[in-house]
């Protein structure tokens, strides 16, 4: 089978939901078949999974650690979508600067942009999945 | 032009899969995931509504999903495919869409 | 905000099929799945909302969210139709199951460019049937 | 010792509201609130379930609730009170403990 | 960790139920509620578990979670009685409508320190009318 | 009617699901009524409702401000959930420090502890109401 350029959002908080996970098996299932992702799109409670500060009980897997460094190994492009971080509190520096917050929390690997990058994943790649709450 | 339908909710506590199999057509795919995967048990109270699709669409179950659950050794609805993450990439690449009953 | 909202230069046109399933309020799905509406309608691709089960709730006329402390968002779907989003396919056994009418909904209109700019209800009631048959021709289905 | 069941999800979606009926005792009283006050609107498929207690419960729909999803002029079912936060307060601290089906 | 765990001096004893109506792993439910049962067998109230609609789940045997890439944690209940917390209610018809018997569940055991610590199952199955009755003999009902 | 000792539990996810606005609305009548409110206690995503960083819409309500603002005026005693909030990366500067973590995220008039604080709220109050997703 020739290769298929997947797109992926991913709606459901971590931990919370199994959507994270789900879509973490599949991505990885997908690159070993030899299929390019477009790009990985947070929405809803989905951005929670890009949060540095999360401390998850050590026998438990790191959600927040398993995508950065995916995406890292495989040059995967993480991109939150930044109405739905600001609902949630999840910032970059350059964000928490324009709305004068002290701190900021996203995690290496994952940036933070707007809605249309969902919209163009779903143009762009031959398939769009959605893994949700 | 089949659809890969996904339902992640268990049927006995929401109407996802119900609403699901009301709009499939013949042909398409229907893939349970996560909490979706109790819908293909045998000899459940909702075990009819798949089971009366008899044929005209494709039934999938994940594996690892039923594993986690302690469903592995269960009887399944007759015409259930039990596939791992490779065979769900492999429903996605090859169908037309996918549509995720959330 | 993050600039990069804009349609993409020279893309193709695909079918976009937003499915709203759940009702406004009790959870924040309704307003998320409209905000990607509204945002997507800069991308000029071929646009469809289908509204059934919970997600004919989204349409009630009269929702009044004062005492709830809750933005009342239901006034943005009558703008849909400025960003050329004129097709609501609401399904008519969702309505009836829930003992709802067309006249319990919001009137959603547009001005039909290609006539003369009459105004024309953007709402139309499909059946299940019907429906399916419109999920099934879409490039990219999204729901929330 | 009466109970106060809260349910706050639509009977149309979610098995909440039926799995709660299935465990009231007579002088219980049941408050749908937040997507729960679907389930009291008259002249749905689900009206049955509530319709059927025949008063060994008392219903109650949280008014700001039903207004915000633009129910305020719709029938509801018969026997079903229309209550404010002040009277959700006084539901929760008269009857003998609260229980929420979520 | 904070340390503020141990139970209440010259407190009340009160009648705690945890309700369990959620099947583990799709959500975080039946763990945190888990947790939660943990934490509180410290404060020495009376404690009874029920297991109803898909709650009955969070008990099946053979649990195998490693391909699922997510913490296995039900071998917890077994320990539970450890702690003191031996009243496990799992409700009849929410088990026949799944196709479900209690040989599909986990042993789940404790030693009755009243009768020589004699090894006896925790699990009772109980019908719906029975679980109501016992719903209503409780002081806080814990569900999540 | 005399006045009732009432314990608060939020299990619901702020904006995302209603469960906070409610509660919210409840305990601000439970006051107006002359009652006590024990304890506020924020569990499972709940605890995301105990975030500084969050920017809403300015259309919309600040669910956190609003808590925290009701918390000063009645001193409430809004607790989060510490083994709930690691894994959601809510983190106040001393827990931040403990784990290693680079910036905290706490908002003003919450409190971490842990979960021993909602038992003692389930004994103490007179009635414990739970507001869930």
């Amino acid at each position: 089978m020739s290769a298929v350029k997947l797109g992926v959002v991913i709606t459901g908080g971590p931990y919370t939901r199994q959507a994270s996970d789900t879509a973490y098996q599949f991505v990885k299932a997908a690159l070993e078949k030899g299929h390019e992702i477009f790009r990985v799109f947070f929405y809803n409670d989905g951005v929670n999974v890009g949060t540095r500060l999360t401390v998850p009980p050590q026998d438990d897997r790191n959600i927040q650690k398993n995508w950065s460094e995916l995406a890292e190994r495989h040059k995967l492009d993480l991109v939150v979508c930044v109405a739905a971080a600001q609902r949630r509190g999840i910032l970059d520096k350059d964000e928490a600067g324009r709305q004068g917050k002290d701190g900021d929390n996203i995690a290496p690997g994952f940036r933070i942009s707007g809605l249309g990058q969902m919209i163009e994943a779903g143009i762009v790649a031959d398939r769009l999945v959605i893994f949700g709450d | 032009m089949p659809t890969l339908h996904m339902v992640n909710k268990s049927p006995f506590e929401d109407n996802a899969l119900q609403s699901c199999l009301g709009h499939v057509l013949k042909g398409d795919a229907v893939l349970l995931i996560e909490d979706g995967v109790y819908g293909a048990l045998a000899g459940s109270a909702v075990a009819g509504m798949l089971g009366q699709q008899n044929g005209a669409v494709s039934l999938y179950a994940l594996g690892p999903d039923l594993a986690a659950r302690g469903l592995s050794e269960k009887p399944l609805l007759g015409g259930v495919d039990v596939i791992d993450y490779g065979g769900f990439v492999d429903l996605v690449t090859t169908l037309d869409r996918s549509q995720s009953w959330l | 905000m993050v600039m990069d909202e804009g349609p993409l230069e020279g893309s193709v046109t695909k079918r976009f099929l937003y499915v709203n399933r759940r009702a406004p309020y009790g959870t924040i799905y309704a307003l998320e799945s409209l905000e990607v509406v509204l945002i997507g309608a800069a991308f000029e691709q071929e646009v469809t909302l289908a509204f059934l089960d919970d997600g004919v709730f989204q349409l009630t006329k009269g929702q009044d969210t004062g005492a709830i402390g809750v933005k009342n968002f239901s006034p943005a779907y009558r703008a849909l139709g400025d960003y050329d989003v004129t097709n609501f396919y609401v399904e008519a056994e969702s309505l009836g199951e829930r003992g709802l009418t067309l006249d319990d909904l919001q009137q959603i209109t547009y001005e039909d460019e290609d006539d003369d700019w009459k105004e024309k209800p953007s709402i139309r009631v499909v059946s299940r049937r019907e429906l399916a048959a419109i999920m099934a021709e879409q490039d990219v289905i999204l729901s929330f």
